[in-house]
């Protein structure tokens, strides 16, 4: 029996499971080549970012060959390996290289703030590759098992460096919450993978929605059945835990903290990287759970619920944002916000996936993880692009609060334009990418609404938050541009490369907006993604 | 010219103009002034040259542009040209180049300031030039931006207030619009999903080859209560106007009269481009609020007119009250109850011309009387009207040119004001006696308010207020202004059919393709009743 | 009498529940730490026993090998970053982790 | 052919004066010293004075394409008049206002033309242009305006000769400092304003339908806004210019209801039909309504709606076949919104108070705008809208004119300042040609307009002269004994005064006022007899014609004979130059002879030539009870009586007048000396003296105090507090907005700030509640779970 699993891992790892994998394995060889030159310091000679970038594009590069794969073979293909704990699809290889491009940017903008300095270049790194391996894990999941490790793999080096500003009373505080919350929060999920996997007696996603019919029974799968019942609590635990990954409300209460406490560059990485991670995860294990007619009112009921989360999270978001004046904690709560925004398509998508006319629907459902992916790439650049101004100009008047940006527009108009287009693109304002992204969502949440009315609800919430969210944003854009400079605040004299790196993430969110080959190719890719991570459903 | 050439010339040639702009030093002021001004003159050329080659009589779109943009999402870079947008398109370029010419008196950040400007005139044309609905909210939004700096960095004492107030009421409308955007585009019963406005029109009305609306009777008054209220904003009628005057009061002159000048019919063009084709039944459904709220407008307008104190403020509540005469012109649709037609079509179509027509007079009026305000304003630097007075004497030509300009906003025959007031008051009796009444009494409160500012500013034995030594008369640039200004509002007011002519046909076409837009809707409801 | 399933997962409930309250009620920030450690055997309880007794068969077990491993290593972490509070606070009580707030 | 050649000629006169206009308002400014020089006002001459040529030359043509035929038959039936052929004639306008239009035009000639000018918009069927319609009413007040405005305009030059200044010093307007106001001259503006005015008040003539009436209505109120407000410095005068114009606006108000109703339902504000070689391509309003042999419009016999018709009298329908049709009461409406408007511009009951104020603007602007052409033009309206109007409307007509002339007659009794004298005759002028209107005595009333336009400005100039000569003294108790001072002044006045007193001098050459007046109160009279009931149109107007000969006198006695009362003016007092004097003399031949031969003069006949078919035969009641139109021979008939009647209130009034004002003074001394000894003849006389005093004067000065208080108390109280309460609602309104509509905005605002606030509240920052949180949020999942998803 043990030899046979070895064979079956052995034949499926050599001939195809490392080449799927090659993304992951060149950024593990990343991080112990950083660890070997600290261990021989070699890191004095060659700066450790270097090796860094050229591991992230490697990286890169493999995944977008696979990528390649993927569109040449043109029928979409969605197969498991390393004895199905992974799944391979065009779905997994859009975050992989949405990871590997992110983890590219983060490093040039540690590059450019200079943190962290040179000593600790290497276990910085080593950290900040370590989470994306575990959130490309959790893109690519397809085993309860992996999905556990993915979560625990992604969070545990985020602990460490949100607590990297040594000696900072803040950051430690952040990092204590964060890791206490993060592992609080990972032991309720596991207790409900318990339940989930134990009850339906296996791990694998794939199958969680047909073993919920035969525990079942035949009925339509509802609470009082008490297996049901405890299934559907087991999931709703996994879901608090990656809620918690989301920072949805009501476990939320780390994100603002944490991203206050962590610097700028932690925060931005912290705030795409780690959701974009959850989300992939999220869309599989709802794909897992939906798709079959005796579980359609469930999931539907479920789809309803994260709606209203949805709802929640974006009102607290954008209410609790418009008093902070901590720059860093304003865009946390913004995150949550848009965090929210991106759940609604998620909802929208389980709505879409479990009702009866669910094949009329394919297009739409495929539209729904589309918009959502969509949404994620936009963000990368617009709240990177936001939190890289902050870095900057914390790195000249150490100070992260709005009033060191009175006046900005006097001393260095490339971050206050890149800042500019960063934020109408997070209010949703053509002709910039976030507009674009939002408007697919509620596009999609629309298509929702036709089925369940609830969905209605969501749409209206979405358009009175893009009213409400107009307040804080502004409140940023009147500091910087109509208000005088303070004369106590130090002046920004702001060097090329840094001016360069923010207004190419500007100009990217631009371009998102209305450069048609971009816009278009890369919606109809992410829909592409998104009818791959749907295959599993059929077969 | 080759057309799509030609419209998109026209659409991003001020673009064009604020790149220049960003790449020259921010010290050369005069040159940046001329290169402004430069580009907004050729913009004004090239409208002329759209004029030429516009051909009368057409009824549908000239001069399509169809290029795709977003396939994926089936959103097309779609422009056009009728007789509805021509004129406006044509206003545009004027006003902003005047504006331009005023904007001399801009003081500070002159570098930025026509880089805003100059988008703000892409944005404003674009918006006029789009068939694709998509494009339109693009364009649409686009001009929210530059406005908020314009106003937000160069207004008055609380440009921020006035500014963010902007910000809020625009994008509430933006948000109402793009949800009716979404029912229209997942509605449109296509192949694939469209946001083609003149198909999506067809559909409405019935006549499409590919698109069936499938948007309910019941839909589609939601829907044309969502575009209504986003369109109702920018008009802007009663209870969404209160931006006006704050707006108005903060902005530097020349934004002033783009806001009035050009905007502000940015609100009338998409009810009568967007919402009226789109949803003809929502638009028969509410047409009395549309009359009714005109009315009040006028109404409310006027007597807020008359108690201010502020000489903008009280220009700024004129153009609430004159813009009203637009909803009604537009709204004074009626249905007999027994055949289920139009009654009187042609009535309806003055109105709809007048209300046209009005929009195009209250541009050039309302922008007239900001700029005589700015110019008044510039020398004595305060705007209380109880301060003022004796300026017959002390500037008799800049008081001459304001009084014909104020004449114009009063609707004194042979000027460019009178001929839409009263087409569109002729015009409403057939719709509602009571309403066309009430809305005719609106010729004496104008009369009132505007006489009685122009006898406190103008007449009188001599200037009351602060700063008399610095009143200087009108110079040349401001002369340029204000007599071209004048000379349209004359030329309008003396040869109304300059329009009409450009207009007639297309509005025809849209009063019948409402018609049976009604027909199809009242089939349907028809079958319902039927079904139950 | 003989256990079945449902003992064992009362067990692990129990141990959850403690876990759980443990972490929201400890001020030692190791009380807290440990708390995680409960809820997490509390799980891993669940995997053994539903190992046994369904259809989940040796996944179960594989699954609590994993989630121990797991656990030290976040232990490790968590521990290390305790540290790092006490040397900026010189204390470990959470409570007084208070400045971040709002 | 002849309307081409008309309109042509018309064209000319009607737009010279713009080209005046334009020329002058820009060489004015733009010239080298336009302070000084004339040219402005010589250009205006020019132009007013070619129009005048190019009117007559038109009036000319007009007579001759018709060969005068008009006047022939017009003398024919003038011949019959008399009752014994009566009957004939009768029959003949019968059949006249039978047959419809086109056989009427065969049979007299086609004597009125229309077509387009131009097109302001079309809009489907219904189509808005700019038209002409000339008919011999046209062409006479062409002719009458061009002429007296030409004689205005020279008398102007002298006049406002001391505007030739660069630095006016204006005595009324005062600066806060207390001193007066130096500006410089505005000799060219005032001439431009005047060309402008003549160039809307042509308009308004030519004018081919109702809505170009109301364009060219609206023009000649703002050339008079600017013209009364000329002296801008002086708040009086733009106080007055902004009431004028306000008011007007009230009027038209009214006016814009019926344009909207006729839009409505007869889809064109045509005039009348325009006919190309004898095919009507355009129907006219006039053409649209058909009337009965009765005279009654043809109405549907169940509703009771009037029918629209074509030209020959056939129903017109609708695309569903029915009848197109309006209710009588839109045409009640429609007539009272459009007399509305002629209330308004004529200053009429109860909008009279505006005029008197208009007296602010200069002398010559009273002359030819306040009394001869503007303010007439309501009454011109008034007659050339005759075919629409029905029985209800041409009473309320009557009334408002009967009330409007008692009133201002009563007022102008105890006026002191010469020219509020004279403009509350004039408003009790247009009084008598609106009762004219009203009681079917249609080329009754234009005639007197004709007339009265003559000798009112011819009145107003001569006041203007004495002002003139006694530097701008206004107040008649400062003057008197001007007469040796200033000849002519004072005989040109004294013809003026006789003309409209309606002096009777043998060998026809009676005074025109005579002439226009008797057929005004003849025509009362009438339709006294035909409609007992409303026998005070007849009374008032009469005993009013007294009045109006006593205060004329008056103002004459007060002026010219008597003492001096103020030596200082009287020493100043001097003739006024020959520009304003030949002017003076023109119009007094004019005033006198105008309406020479009466009816059967030129004047009256032209008038009638194109009077509404159904006048002549005069209208039966509609109804029981209803009111009766008098035709021709009714009036005809009574014709003698009214007129002794009236010369005989005349005279009475006038010698009164002498009596008290021309000698009353001289024959007191004269008595006393006389009666020293002799009490019994001095008592009797004394008694007499009280006697006519109780009896005459008291009740006289008290009717006319009352009628001044209510005139100013009343109306301009009622005007006051509406201003007032348009300002408070006003006030209240601007506090709904920025409280309640703001607030509601700002309230977001606040709103989104305090919940983020309370939300802070939430973030504790405290790590034990974070978790929980965690504890909490999965409990409260679970419970909602269970409440609300599917069993």
């Amino acid at each position: 029996m043990f030899s046979e699993l070895l064979n079956n891992l052995i034949n499926n790892t050599l001939d195809k499971g490392l080449d799927y994998f090659s993304a992951e394995l060149w950024l593990s060889g990343t991080i112990v080549v950083m660890l070997l030159m600290r261990l021989f310091s070699i890191d004095r000679l060659v700066p450790t970012f270097i090796v860094g970038l050229i591991g992230a594009a490697a990286a890169g590069w493999c995944s977008f060959g696979q990528f390649a794969d993927l569109i040449a073979a043109n029928d979409p293909v969605s197969v498991s390996f390393f004895g199905g704990m992974l799944r391979q699809d065009l779905f997994s290889v859009f975050f992989r290289i949405f990871l590997s491009l992110f983890l590219i940017l983060t490093i040039a903008l540690t590059v450019l703030t200079g943190i962290p300095d040179n000593e600790d270049a290497p276990d910085f790194y080593t950290l900040l590759f370590g989470a994306t391996i575990g959130m490309m894990l959790m893109a690519s999941a397809n085993n309860l098992l992996m999905l556990f490790l993915g979560v625990e793999m992604a969070s545990v080096p985020s602990y460490v460096m949100v607590g990297f500003l040594k000696g900072r009373k803040a950051s430690s505080e952040a990092s204590l919450k964060y890791v206490v919350y993060g592992a609080g929060a990972a032991g309720v999920m596991l207790y409900g993978i318990s339940l989930v996997a134990g009850i339906l007696g296996t791990g694998d996603m794939t199958l969680l929605a047909d073993r919920i019919r035969v525990v079942a029974e035949g009925g339509t799968a509802g609470l009082g059945d008490p297996e049901v019942r405890t299934v559907a609590l087991g999931v709703m635990l996994v879901m608090v835990g990656l809620a918690f990954k989301l920072s949805l409300v009501p476990f939320h209460f780390w994100c603002p903290d944490a991203f206050e406490g962590a610097s700028a560059e932690v925060a931005g990485f912290l705030s795409v990287a780690s959701k974009a991670g959850a989300f992939a995860l999220l869309v599989r294990f709802c794909v897992g759970l939906s798709g079959v007619p005796e579980t359609a009112n469930l999931m539907t009921a479920f789809g309803v619920g994260l709606g209203v989360i949805a709802i929640i999270t974006t009102t607290y978001g954008n209410l609790a944002a418009y008093t902070q004046n901590n720059l860093k904690r304003l865009l946390a709560y913004s995150t949550i916000a848009h965090a929210g925004y991106m759940l609604m398509a998620v909802a929208a998508m389980l709505v879409m996936l479990n009702s009866d006319q669910a094949a009329g629907l394919g297009k739409a459902i495929n539209y729904s993880i589309g918009g959502l992916l969509y949404y994620l790439a936009v963000y990368m650049f617009m709240n990177l692009g936001a939190f890289a101004v902050i870095a900057l100009v914390r790195n000249y008047t150490f100070n992260e609060d709005i009033d060191s940006f009175k006046g900005l527009i006097s001393q260095s108009p490339a971050l206050c334009i890149t800042m500019l287009v960063c934020v109408f693109s997070l209010i949703g304002i053509p002709p910039f990418g976030g507009f674009f992204a939002k408007l697919m969502i509620f596009a999609s949440v629309y298509q929702a609404a036709q089925i369940h009315w609830a969905m209605y609800v969501v749409l209206a919430a979405g358009a009175v938050n893009t009213i409400f969210s107009l307040f804080y944003y502004v409140r940023i854009l009147k500091a910087m541009f109509l208000e005088e400079r303070p004369a106590n605040v130090k002046s920004v004299p702001l060097p090329a490369m840094e001016g360069y790196y923010v207004v190419v993430l500007a100009v990217m969110v631009a371009l998102l907006g209305f450069l048609p080959q971009l816009v278009n190719g890369l919606s109809s890719i992410a829909n592409e993604a998104g009818n791959a991570v749907l295959l599993v459903i059929g077969g | 010219m080759n057309p799509d050439v030609l419209l998109s010339a026209i659409i991003f040639l001020p673009a064009l103009g604020a790149l220049l702009l960003a790449f020259m030093d921010s010290r050369a002021v005069s040159q940046i002034r001329a290169v402004a001004l430069g580009f907004t003159v050729a913009t004004f050329v090239l409208t002329l040259l759209l004029w030429g080659q516009f051909k009368y009589g057409e009824a549908g779109m000239q001069m399509l542009v169809v290029k795709e943009w977003i396939p994926t999402w089936n959103v097309f870079y779609r422009l056009g040209v009728d007789g509805i947008s021509l004129p406006l398109v044509i206003l545009t370029s004027l006003v902003t180049m005047l504006a331009a010419v005023a904007s001399w008196s801009i003081n500070k950040q002159h570098k930025g300031y026509f880089i805003l400007f100059l988008l703000l005139e892409t944005g404003m044309l674009g918006v006029f030039l789009s068939l694709d609905f998509f494009l339109f909210f693009v364009f649409w939004e686009v001009m929210l931006l530059p406005m908020y700096f314009l106003i937000g960095v160069w207004g008055g004492p609380r440009r921020e207030y006035a500014a963010i107030k902007f910000f809020l009421y625009t994008l509430i409308g933006g948000v109402l619009m793009l949800i009716a955007m979404l029912m229209f585009y997942f509605n449109s019963g296509g192949t694939t999903d469209s946001f083609n406005l003149i198909e999506l029109a067809k559909a409405a009305a019935g006549t499409s080859e590919t698109l069936t609306s499938t948007l309910s009777p019941n839909l589609q008054i939601t829907a044309f209560v969502l575009l209504f209220i986003g369109f109702a904003i920018k008009l802007p009628a009663f209870p969404f106007h209160t931006w006006l005057p704050d707006a108005h009061v903060e902005a530097p002159t020349p934004i002033s009269m783009i806001l009035a000048g050009v905007l502000l019919k940015l609100g009338g063009y998409g009810i009568i481009r967007v919402a009226f084709p789109l949803c003809p039944y929502g638009a028969y459904y509410a047409a009395y609020a549309l009359v009714g709220i005109g009315v009040f407008s006028i109404i409310y307008g006027a007597f807020a007119a008359l108690a201010q104190t502020d000489f903008k403020r009280l220009v700024a509540y004129s153009s609430v009250s004159h813009m009203g005469y637009v909803l009604i012109g537009l709204g004074v649709w009626k249905i007999g109850e027994a055949t289920g037609k139009t009654v009187n079509p042609d009535m309806w179509l003055m109105g709809i011309n007048g209300a046209m027509f009005q929009m195009i007079a209250h541009g050039v009026s309302s922008a007239g009387m900001f700029f005589m305000v700015g110019v008044i304003y510039d020398r004595v630097h305060h705007r209380d009207l109880n301060q003022f007075g004796g300026l017959m004497g002390r500037m008799p030509l800049y008081s001459g040119l304001a009084a014909g300009l104020f004449f114009a906003g009063l609707g004194l025959p042979g000027l460019c004001g009178f001929i839409g007031e009263i087409f569109v008051v002729l015009s409403a009796w057939n719709y509602s006696p009571t309403l066309a009444i009430v809305a005719a009494s609106g010729v004496i409160l104008t009369a009132g308010y505007i006489l009685w500012a122009m006898q406190r500013v103008y007449m009188g034995s001599e200037y009351k207020g602060p700063h008399s030594e610095d009143i200087t008369p009108i110079n040349g640039r401001e002369l340029t202004v204000a007599s071209v200004l004048l000379a349209f509002a004359i030329i309008l007011g003396v040869f109304p059919g300059i329009l009409f002519d450009m207009m007639q046909s297309s509005t025809g076409a849209l009063v019948d393709s409402m018609q049976l837009g009604y027909e199809k809707a009242a089939a349907t409801l028809n079958e319902l009743q039927a079904m139950r | 009498m003989q256990p079945d399933l449902s003992s064992y997962l009362f067990i692990g409930a129990v141990l959850f529940v403690c876990g759980v309250i443990c972490m929201a009620t400890k001020r030692n920030a190791i009380g807290v730490l440990m708390g995680v450690e409960l809820v997490l055997n509390g799980a891993n309880v669940n995997f053994v026993a539903f190992s046994k007794y369904t259809a989940l068969g040796l996944d179960g077990q594989v699954f609590s090998l994993f989630v121990i491993v797991l656990a030290a290593a976040e232990a490790a972490v968590a521990l290390a970053i305790v540290l790092n509070f006490y040397n900026n606070h010189l204390t470990v009580d959470v409570d007084r982790g208070n400045k971040l707030k709002g | 052919m002849v309307g081409e050649t008309l309109k042509f000629w018309l064209m000319i006169a009607w737009l010279l004066p713009l080209a005046g206009f334009v020329v002058e308002i820009f060489f004015g400014f733009y010239s080298k010293n336009p302070r000084h020089s004339k040219a402005a006002a010589w250009c205006a001459v020019g132009c007013i004075g070619i129009g005048f040529l190019c009117s007559a030359n038109a009036l000319r043509i007009w007579g001759n394409a018709n060969d005068w035929c008009v006047l022939e038959v017009a003398e024919h039936s003038n011949a019959h008049a008399d009752p014994a052929h009566s009957e004939e004639t009768h029959d003949a306008d019968k059949a006249l206002a039978d047959h419809d239009h086109s056989d009427a035009d065969s049979a007299k000639g086609q004597t009125a033309y229309s077509g387009v000018i131009y097109t302001l918009g079309v809009f489907g069927s219904l189509e808005v242009t700019l038209d002409y319609y000339i008919d011999s009413l046209t062409l006479v007040m062409f002719t009458m305006v061009t002429l007296i405005a030409t004689c205005i305009h020279l008398f102007a030059i002298g006049y406002m000769s001391d505007e030739l200044t660069d630095e006016y010093v204006d005595h009324s307007a005062h600066t806060a400092d207390g001193g007066h106001v130096h500006r410089p001259g505005r000799f060219y503006r005032f001439f431009a304003f005047m060309s402008l005015f003549c160039f809307a008040m042509l308009g308004l003539v030519l004018a081919g339908n109702i809505f170009q009436v109301f364009i060219f209505w609206e023009l000649v109120g703002i050339c008079s806004f600017l013209l009364i407000g000329f002296y801008t410095e002086r708040k009086t005068a733009s106080d007055a210019a902004n009431k004028a114009f306000i008011m007007n606006r009230v009027g038209d108000f009214g006016f814009l209801i019926g344009l909207m109703v006729l839009w409505t339902f007869f889809g064109t504000f045509r005039f009348g039909d325009t006919v190309v070689d004898d095919q009507v391509v355009d129907q006219g309003l006039f053409s649209m309504v058909h009337r009965d042999n009765t005279g009654n419009l043809t109405r549907e016999e169940f509703t009771g709606d009037v029918l629209i018709t074509d030209t020959h009298g056939h129903v017109l329908t609708n695309e569903d076949g029915s009848n197109r049709q309006i209710p009588y009461y839109l045409m009640v409406v429609v007539g009272l919104g459009i007399f509305a408007g002629c209330v308004g511009k004529s200053a009429q009951f109860p909008l009279q108070t505006w005029l008197p104020d208009a007296m602010e603007g200069p002398t010559p602007v009273s002359a030819l705008v306040h009394s001869a052409t503007m303010v007439a033009a309501g009454v011109y309206l008034a007659g050339r809208f005759f075919p629409m109007f029905v029985q209800e409307v041409l009473l309320t007509i009557a009334y408002t004119g009967c009330i409007t002339l008692f009133l201002a007659a009563t007022i102008a009794m105890v006026a002191t300042d010469i020219k509020k004298v004279l403009a509350y005759s004039t408003i009790s002028q247009l009084g008598y040609m609106m009762l004219g209107i009203g009681v079917f005595g249609w080329a009754a009333g234009l005639f007197h307009l004709i007339t009265h336009a003559f000798f009112k400005s011819l009145m107003f100039l001569c006041s203007g002269s004495v002002i003139y000569g006694c530097h701008h003294e206004q107040e008649m108790p400062k003057m008197g004994g001007l007469l040796w001072k200033m000849p002519i002044t004072a005989f040109t006045m004294l013809v003026g005064v006789c003309a409209i007193s309606g002096f009777w001098v043998p060998f026809g050459l009676e005074f025109s006022g005579y002439h226009s007046k008797d057929a005004i109160v003849a025509s009362a009279l009438a339709f006294n007899y035909a409609n007992p009931a409303h026998f005070l149109l007849f009374l008032i107007p009469l005993l009013t014609a007294g009045i109006t000969a006593f205060y004329m006198f008056r103002m004459w006695f007060y002026t010219f004979v008597g003492k001096p009362r103020d030596q200082h003016v009287h020493e100043h007092a001097h003739e006024s130059p020959w520009v304003m004097t030949v002017p003076l003399v023109i119009l007094a031949v004019f005033a006198w002879f105008c309406a020479y031969g009466g009816e059967s003069g030129r004047l009256y006949l032209m008038l009638t030539g194109d009077e509404p078919a159904h006048v002549a035969a005069g209208v039966t009641a509609a109804t029981a009870g209803g009111i009766v139109l008098p035709g021709h021979d009714a009036i005809h008939a009574v014709h003698g009586q009214a007129g002794t009647w009236a010369l005989i209130a005349a005279l009475s009034g006038a010698l009164i007048a002498y009596v008290l004002y021309g000698t009353s003074v001289v024959n007191v001394e004269e008595m006393k000396r006389q009666l020293a000894g002799v009490h019994g003849f001095l008592a009797n006389k004394w008694h007499f003296d009280e006697l006519y005093d109780a009896l005459f004067m008291k009740p006289a000065h008290k009717v006319a105090a009352f009628c001044a208080w209510f005139d100013g108390a009343v109306f301009d109280r009622i005007l006051h507090s509406a201003a007032k309460a348009t300002v408070i609602v006003s006030k209240w309104d601007r506090v709904f907005d920025e409280n309640v509509v703001d607030g509601f905005v700002n309230l977001i605002a606040s709103a989104t700030q305090s919940v983020g606030t309370s939300l802070k509240v939430v973030q504790t920052g405290r790590l034990r509640q974070y978790v929980m949180f965690i504890v909490l949020g999965v409990v409260a999942l679970f419970a909602v779970m269970f409440t609300t998803f599917p069993g």
